[in-house]
């Protein structure tokens, strides 16, 4: 049975943020919506202040709290391993974003087509878009996915609705890596099937030292953190996003 | 205080007069203020919330936490769980002097009882206005609930369950008042016979409901229990969230409900015993009994309160001090003392009385404020710091406040209470009629 | 296609009339089939190979398209220099395609200049007809006066310059703003056009100087390709000293950090190279063989020339013999000749760096002279002297330690910094061998190599670039200093100024300092034409016409693919038709050459174009037809032995041309070695060119740097007022490139607006807090004047407590996006006198005093 | 029948309604798979509240059904 999981290679990341932004276009994510986000750290005092960078997307955990909270199933775990949201069945409760402890999830706090970095309604893109908003949108994503068939992938973006990293499931899917996999200039993101003894991933995992984010909390993560360490309580984000959306 | 004992039975001022006892169907100039007002304040909160459907919870104070640096819950669940809190206070006095025959406590039963329902109705419109696709969540939530949620716990006992049993309760205790009351001819005859639906108060009838209100109580105890017990898990199970993850949790939600409810209940009845003229059923003994009860259930919160916050401070790790520094001595310092300053106060002025054994029911009403002033922003702290201040990832500090939606949806809510609460006291005897009635019945 | 195009926009249509129907009643719940506002029925996905347009080292990418329109780039793996991935902004760029914000038509001023315009639409026929006649009218007096201006050249710059060919006009780039002063110090030194970057595959000790090892790359190549390889050399245990004010920019890379002050590598260097030669670390046959340390320098500070020809001293001979004669030279010595004493020139240089000890440069660098003395032995001793390693079967010398250098070259002092830089590498001779130092990827010596050797400075009066003038002997074309001669051309002793500007992908008011001089200046051209696809801030003031440019959607190239390794070649292919009105580059020198008359005949724009591609027969373009980007393109893919012409990298994107022969890539290997120039240790003609300088009467200012071997002095930044107690210095965001990202609104989340990183000990000590707006005044040392901004401090403990920085890109105002996002560095910096180099090269650095708003 | 059976069966079939679609029909135990998170027989929730709701109804149809002609009260007390 295929077990995909994710390597993060904390000696290779440059926190450049590629990987975010390979992820807001694949999954047309709206503004102040990170399915992957890349802390930038900084701890220690001059001149021996330390800086590290830490990638964080939906970890995939196999013993999921938030999979456990979902009052109706909509957020459910698939047996390779990926934890999806069925944005048809969500009802809004967030109360898997509580359950949560790496904070990955992002609730669509209103119209997402009016949060698509801009206004795209102008006449003379329809000819190029036919309207589409935002225009890079791709169909592809609305589509059911897997054999469950359930609507779980980035094109699904519905008010009121909650939404985090799919490990890009359509792109899975289809036997490719998740699009910050793909793009990461460094090769800091390895993603592959950790059933499979002799798969890359597997043999990488065995090779190097790693850990898991917040692994005393027994929610068994699918992403491996390989060299550096998990952030200390003293580590500070430094460079930050424009992340909260207002009206 | 055991001298009115003697004239307990009978009084003369009670049930005579022209027309319905309790002033029920006159229509008082106060009442149509009162009713003015709560149904005001009931539309805008229907405003507020359709507007919040058609712009979506952007217009709530509420954000993602993480990277947004918000809080995902905010006062709508705050008041969710003060409103299933305050529940619990009614349905459990009923359901004592019940089971217990407290024969002198029974004015209370019928208020208490109705306090339990409105207030699980509220519950659930706290839950509606939250949801992100309420129609949905309607749907969904029958369609597809899971047990291992702890939302599913909230959703079946808490609200079906608990609140159709409170119905339930109510009803059969109300159908021999409003056969009593079907004898006058008067506009409200018709809805009268209806609940009264054939009760002629016979010792048939009156044993069966002896009966069945018997086991009903006895169902009902061991429920609310369990109810406010899940509400605590809602929160208790989280790992995630520092200041959450606690065993006391459940325990401490059950206590704090009491003292909320109880609180309400006196206000409720201080209310009542002026409104409805009913200074001789809610006598000083009934409500020192209260005033006792909230004593004992105040006095063990606060040991909840004092132990969680050691427990938090000495074993709790970095983020979970981080949290209860943001409850002690960070932004939210001025709702922890303020509450545990009511709390204080509120003890102080019962125990006086208590010892003193002289009890102002002015005093009890500023103290069942006072509590439930508490409770709320105990409520609110239950809710919201775990969240801006308790991620276990490097995120930065969060900040929540509410918008004048949120405001305007639970301001609603409590007027659609209040004013649901008016409108049943207009109908049906809210402090139970007297046993001499029933001689007149036959 | 248009058909399916018309359904798409029904379907949308409709659904989300759905979505808003049941908003009123449910708040948009759809409960049970969501309006889903992208599902399409039939969709046609395909691939277009092109390349990344945003960035610096245009990445191959493919763009996946669905129904014809461009749903995302991915990085194209078959492409060496970016192997499959893209940086943020490549993934971004695709926002800024379908901005609706770009100029969509040609357009035409209809107020004054000089303040934000006002615009009609114009057909391109009109607008091509209105500069044509501007550049003729100026033209048929003198063609000079017409000034083209370009940024950045992307893909091969051939139809740039055959347009400027073509109509005689003067050029103007973008280098002194970037690292050129360090382009002057390698081609002077090396002959080579590039600054200096190690062999990544060997080099086991870099001193990465300067914020280049994650800020942004640096040499050839932009941040993404050089990590990659960086990244891979620390997993084989490579070791970085990081030498910046700051540590951001190397991160969690710096094995170790040497928070230099500002301004003063140049004395760090010299101290390195005393510590090189202290320790005997020093490559006697390299410097022997390859440099002309040996030459006999005398008293005058000139070589001994017998006939013009400098003479060495032979050993065997026992005398002075000309150098190329000499069997046995002296690198070392000092020798009486006629009475007169000689010394070599590496005798000179160990002479001149005797007194550059770690303890003298302790105080002015700010770095413990042991510190400085344990980077110099190791440095020397990584460098492993006189050992070989075999590369690809060719036994090459191993000399793995190296320096990564490239934008610390904007410093005032950035030339001889340079210089000397390169000269660390010299001692230990790891120049062009494995794991050295590389300034670029072939050792095809620059023209600037021959024509250094004899600086010429020339009387007044002088071209507006001020081109051999005694300000500038060697000059690297300063639009600042255009600027500035503009608004006085008496003092620099200039007649003519341009009249007519054509600006291309440059945007000089807002990503260049000065602005007030180009705020006075360049409302004084009687015409400017902008070709971009942004208005942006230079257009918004003073265009008359903007032409608008296609951004990735065009034909363009040949570009270079290489990783340093492996040679390759792509092209930037169409992904769409350009948007709107606009057109590709080429296409726009077409047409606009056709309407100035200079399109056909000899020595017409086509025959520049083949001239500049090197088109001949049959693959040059007829001169008497028009072709389309794409057929020139083809012809010159066909004249590369590609059959299939254009279509070859239509289908594949990349021509691989397999790793690099190390017989080519390695200086030592190469026939003759290092290209056949002889690595200038001693810097005769700088010299020279000093005395020159000083005999037709420059001042100081101009000369003082002018030296045969690199000399240090105090930059003139520090002759400010006490009072302006902070260094002020920027860099690069990894988030942006230049102007042209401000325009992206997912670049402008992940960087949301302008600060000033300041350690927060120094902060607190002003009583200023994180996140607090305060103002940031500059000072010019020279003409006393005073420059302020507004911005937000961040604080941070990787930075100096005696610096403050900020990040460029900032300071826009002509987009929506990249409005009210706080100011530019470049509107307090200085240009001109005192921060400038030699070499006309702007500097980047200035003292600063904080205060609270 | 007697309308303490009729009330009883109401309680029982009540109780194991909740208990079935509790334990048998919603969604399995477990947060593992797809499976876990759809209920065995959709709108199963709704069973188990209609059980609740059975449950409480006995005690009113217990007090309202109307009495059969012979009925007294000694028929119903504990």
């Amino acid at each position: 049975m295929t077990k995909y999981q994710m390597i993060v290679d904390l000696d290779r990341c440059q926190g450049c943020r590629a990987c975010m932004e390979a992820c807001k276009i694949e999954n047309n994510t709206t503004e102040g919506t990170f399915w992957m986000y890349v802390f930038r750290l900084e701890e220690g005092v001059y001149p021996d202040a330390k800086l590290s960078f830490l990638p964080r997307p939906c970890q995939h955990c196999e013993d999921a709290p938030c999979v456990k909270v979902c009052p109706v199933g909509a957020r459910f775990k698939r047996d390779d391993g990926l934890t999806l949201t069925d944005y048809e069945r969500c009802i809004g409760c967030r109360y898997c974003e509580l359950a949560c402890p790496y904070g990955v999830n992002y609730f669509n706090w209103e119209k997402p087509e009016d949060r698509t970095y801009g206004d795209w309604s102008d006449p003379d893109l329809e000819p190029i878009t036919g309207g589409l908003n935002p225009p890079w949108s791709n169909p592809a994503l609305a589509e059911p996915q897997g054999p469950e068939q359930r609507m779980t992938a980035g094109g699904g973006h519905h008010k009121g609705v909650m939404e985090k990293c799919t490990f890009c499931v359509h792109r899975v899917d289809r036997g490719e890596v998740p699009a910050c996999v793909e793009t990461c200039p460094v090769e800091a993101l390895r993603f592959g099937d950790v059933d499979d003894e002799g798969s890359p991933i597997s043999r990488y995992i065995r090779e190097h030292d790693h850990f898991r984010l917040l692994d005393d909390l027994g929610t068994k993560p699918s992403v491996v953190y390989v060299g550096g360490q998990p952030p200390s309580d003293e580590a500070h984000e430094i460079e930050l996003v424009k992340a909260r959306v207002e009206r | 205080m055991t001298t009115t004992l003697g004239d307990a039975g009978t009084t003369p001022t009670r049930a005579t007069g022209p027309g319905l006892p309790q002033g029920i169907g006159k229509l008082t100039r106060g009442w149509t203020l009162f009713m003015a007002v709560t149904l005001a304040a009931s539309l805008f909160g229907v405003y507020a919330f359709f507007y919040q459907q058609a712009n979506g919870e952007i217009v709530t104070g509420m954000r993602d936490v993480g990277t947004m640096r918000g809080a995902p819950w905010g006062l709508y669940i705050a008041f969710l769980v003060y409103f299933v809190g305050v529940s619990f206070a009614g349905i459990t006095i009923a359901a004592l002097i019940r089971l217990f025959n407290l024969e002198r406590l029974r004015p209370l039963a019928r208020m208490a009882e109705l306090l339990t329902v409105v207030s699980l109705v509220l519950g659930t419109l706290a839950i509606l206005a939250d949801l992100g696709q309420p129609v949905r969540g309607v749907i969904n939530l029958f369609r597809y609930a899971r047990p291992q949620s702890p939302f599913f716990g909230t959703f079946t006992l808490v609200i079906a369950g608990y609140l159709f049993a409170s119905v339930v309760y109510l009803y059969l205790g109300s159908r021999r008042d409003a056969a009593i009351m079907a004898k006058e001819s008067t506009r409200l005859q018709g809805l009268h016979r209806f609940v009264a639906a054939g009760y002629k108060d016979t010792a048939a009838e009156r044993g069966r409901h002896e009966t069945a209100t018997f086991w009903l109580a006895l169902a009902i105890v061991p429920m609310l229990v369990v109810a406010h017990s899940t509400l605590g898990f809602v929160f208790g199970l989280q790992i995630g969230r520092p200041g959450w993850f606690s065993a006391l949790q459940a325990p401490a939600f059950v206590v704090l409900a009491g003292v909320s409810g109880i609180g309400l209940l006196i206000v409720l009845a201080a209310v009542v015993r002026r409104a409805c003229g009913e200074q001789e059923s809610l006598d000083e003994y009934v409500f020192s009994w209260l005033g006792r009860l909230l004593a004992v259930l105040t006095i063990t919160y606060l040991y909840f309160v004092v132990t969680e916050v050691l427990t938090a401070t000495y074993g709790g790790g970095g983020r979970e001090n981080d949290v209860t520094d943001a409850m002690l001595s960070g932004r939210y310092a001025w709702i922890f003392w303020g509450s545990m300053a009511l709390f204080g106060a509120s003890l102080v002025g019962l125990l006086i009385q208590i010892l003193t054994k002289r009890w102002s029911i002015g005093a009890l009403v500023a103290i069942g404020l006072a509590v439930n002033l508490a409770a709320v922003g105990k409520r609110f702290l239950i809710v919201v710091p775990s969240q801006t201040d308790g991620m276990l990832l490097p995120y930065e500090t969060g900040s929540y406040s509410p918008t004048w939606v949120e405001y305007g949806v639970v301001i609603g809510l409590i007027a659609m209470g209040a004013a649901a609460i008016g409108i049943f006291m207009k109908l049906i005897p809210i402090v139970e009629l007297p046993e001499e009635a029933d001689t007149r019945v036959t | 296609m248009v058909t399916r195009r018309g359904f798409v926009g029904g379907a949308a249509a409709s659904t989300a009339g759905v979505y808003v129907g049941s908003d009123l009643l449910f708040g948009g719940s759809e409960i049970l089939s969501p309006a889903t506002a992208n599902s399409l029925a039939a969709v046609a996905e395909d691939v277009v190979r092109t390349t990344c347009w945003i960035g610096k080292q245009d990445c191959g990418m493919l763009a996946r398209r669905v129904n014809g329109r461009v749903v995302k780039f991915d990085g194209d793996p078959a492409n060496p220099r970016n192997v499959g991935t893209l940086c943020p902004k490549g993934q971004a760029q695709i926002v800024s395609i379908y901005d609706p914000n770009r100029v969509k038509t040609p357009l035409v001023r209809t107020n004054a200049k000089g303040v934000s315009g006002e615009w009609r639409k114009a057909s391109w026929a009109e607008a091509l007809t209105m500069v044509a006649d501007q550049v003729n009218e100026v033209r048929s007096r003198n063609p000079k006066m017409v000034l083209w201006q370009k940024g950045r050249s992307k893909a091969k710059s051939f139809y740039d310059d055959a347009f400027v060919k073509a109509i005689g006009s003067s050029k103007l780039g973008h280098g002194a703003y970037c690292s050129d002063a360090g382009y002057r110090a390698l081609e002077y030194t090396l002959g080579l056009h590039g600054v200096i970057h190690p062999d990544f595959e060997h080099t086991n000790y870099l001193l990465g100087w300067g914020w280049n090892i994650t800020n942004a790359g640096g040499n050839k190549f932009c941040w993404l390709t050089w990590p990659r390889q960086m990244v891979a050399a620390r997993e084989r245990g490579l070791k970085i000293v990081h030498i910046d004010p700051r540590l951001r920019s190397a991160g969690p890379f710096a094995d170790t950090w040497v928070s230099i002050r500002p301004g003063t590598d140049l004395a760090l260097a010299l101290a390195l190279s005393n510590v090189l030669i202290e320790d005997g670390n020093i490559d006697v046959d390299y410097l022997t063989k390859y440099t002309n340390a040996p030459y006999l320098v005398g008293d005058d500070g000139l070589f001994l020339r017998v006939d013009e020809l400098p003479q060495v001293w032979d050993q065997a001979a026992g005398g002075p013999v000309v150098a190329a004669d000499a069997t046995t030279p002296a690198l070392e010595g000092t020798y009486e000749i006629d009475g007169e004493s000689y010394k070599t020139g590496f005798t000179t240089w160990k002479d001149h760096v005797a007194g550059y000890t770690p303890e003298w440069a302790e105080d002015i660098c700010d770095i413990p002279a042991d510190r400085i003395r344990t980077i110099g032995h190791d440095f020397g001793e990584a460098a492993s002297i006189g050992s070989t390693t075999v590369v690809d079967g060719v036994e090459v010398p191993l000399r793995p330690a190296a320096i990564m250098a490239y934008h610390m070259a904007q410093q005032e002092l950035g030339f001889q910094a340079l210089r000397a830089m390169t000269m660390v590498n010299m001692m230990v001779g790891s120049v062009g061998a494995a794991g050295g130092a590389f300034s670029d990827f072939t050792w095809k010596i620059h023209k600037n190599y021959e024509a250094f050797e004899k600086l010429a400075v020339e009387d007044p009066p002088y071209d507006f670039l001020l081109n051999h003038s005694k300000y500038f002997p060697i000059n690297t074309g300063f639009p600042a200093i255009l600027a500035k001669v503009m608004n006085d051309p008496d003092k620099y002793e200039v007649e003519d100024v341009p009249e007519v500007a054509i600006l291309h992908m440059v945007n000089p008011l807002a990503s260049f300092p000065s602005q007030p001089e180009f705020l006075e200046s360049y409302p004084k051209f009687k015409f400017v034409a902008v070709i971009s696809p942004w208005l942006n801030e230079t257009a918004d003031y003073f265009a008359d016409v903007v032409l608008p440019a296609a951004t990735v959607e065009k034909y363009e190239g040949p570009i270079s693919a290489t990783d340093q390794y492996i040679d390759a070649t792509t092209m930037r292919i169409p992904a769409m038709d350009p948007l709107f009105e606009s057109k590709g580059e080429i296409d726009i020198y077409l047409d606009l050459t056709e309407e100035i008359g200079v399109l056909y005949g000899e020595d017409g724009y086509l025959a520049q174009v083949n001239a500049a591609l090197k088109l001949e027969e049959p693959f040059a373009l007829p001169l008497d037809t028009k072709p389309t980007p794409r057929e020139i393109l083809d012809r010159w893919s066909k004249a590369q032995g590609l059959d299939k012409g254009i279509e070859y990298f239509e289908e594949n994107g990349v021509l691989l041309k397999g790793r690099i022969d190390a017989a080519k890539r390695y200086g030592y290997a190469t026939d003759p070695p290092f290209g056949g120039a002889l690595h200038r240790l001693y810097g005769e003609s700088l010299l020279k060119a000093q005395s020159e300088m000083k005999a037709k009467g420059a001042e100081e200012t101009y000369w003082r740097d002018y030296t045969a071997l690199p000399t240090w002095r105090a930059p003139t930044m520090e002759e400010s007022p006490a009072e302006y107690d902070q260094y002020l210095i920027s860099y690069h965001q990894v988030e942006n490139k230049q102007s042209r990202t401000g325009f992206v609104p997912l670049l402008a989340e992940l960087t949301p607006r302008q600060h000033l990183d300041m350690n927060p000990a120094a902060a607190r000590a002003k009583g200023l807090d994180d996140g607090q707006e305060v103002t940031v005044e500059s000072h010019n040392a020279v003409t006393g004047e005073t420059r302020r901004i507004t911005t937000h401090i961040a604080y941070t403990e990787s930075i100096r407590p005696d610096t403050v920085a900020m990040p460029h890109h900032f300071g826009l105002w002509s987009h929506p996006t990249s409005r009210g996002r706080g100011p530019s560095p470049n509107e307090i910096y200085f240009t001109g006198e005192g921060y400038m180099t030699n070499t006309a090269d702007q500097s980047f650095h200035v003292k600063v005093k904080v205060e609270s708003t | 029948m007697s309308r303490k059976a009729i009330s009883l069966t109401m309680l029982l079939v009540g109780i194991v309604l909740v208990i079935v679609s509790y334990f048998f029909l919603s969604a399995p135990w477990g947060a593992d798979s797809v499976k876990n998170s759809n209920p065995r027989m959709q709108f199963a929730p709704a069973l188990l509240v209609l059980g609740v709701i059975m449950a409480f109804s006995s005690a009113v149809v217990y007090e309202l059904l109307p009495d059969r002609g012979d009925s007294t009260p000694e028929d119903s007390d504990e």
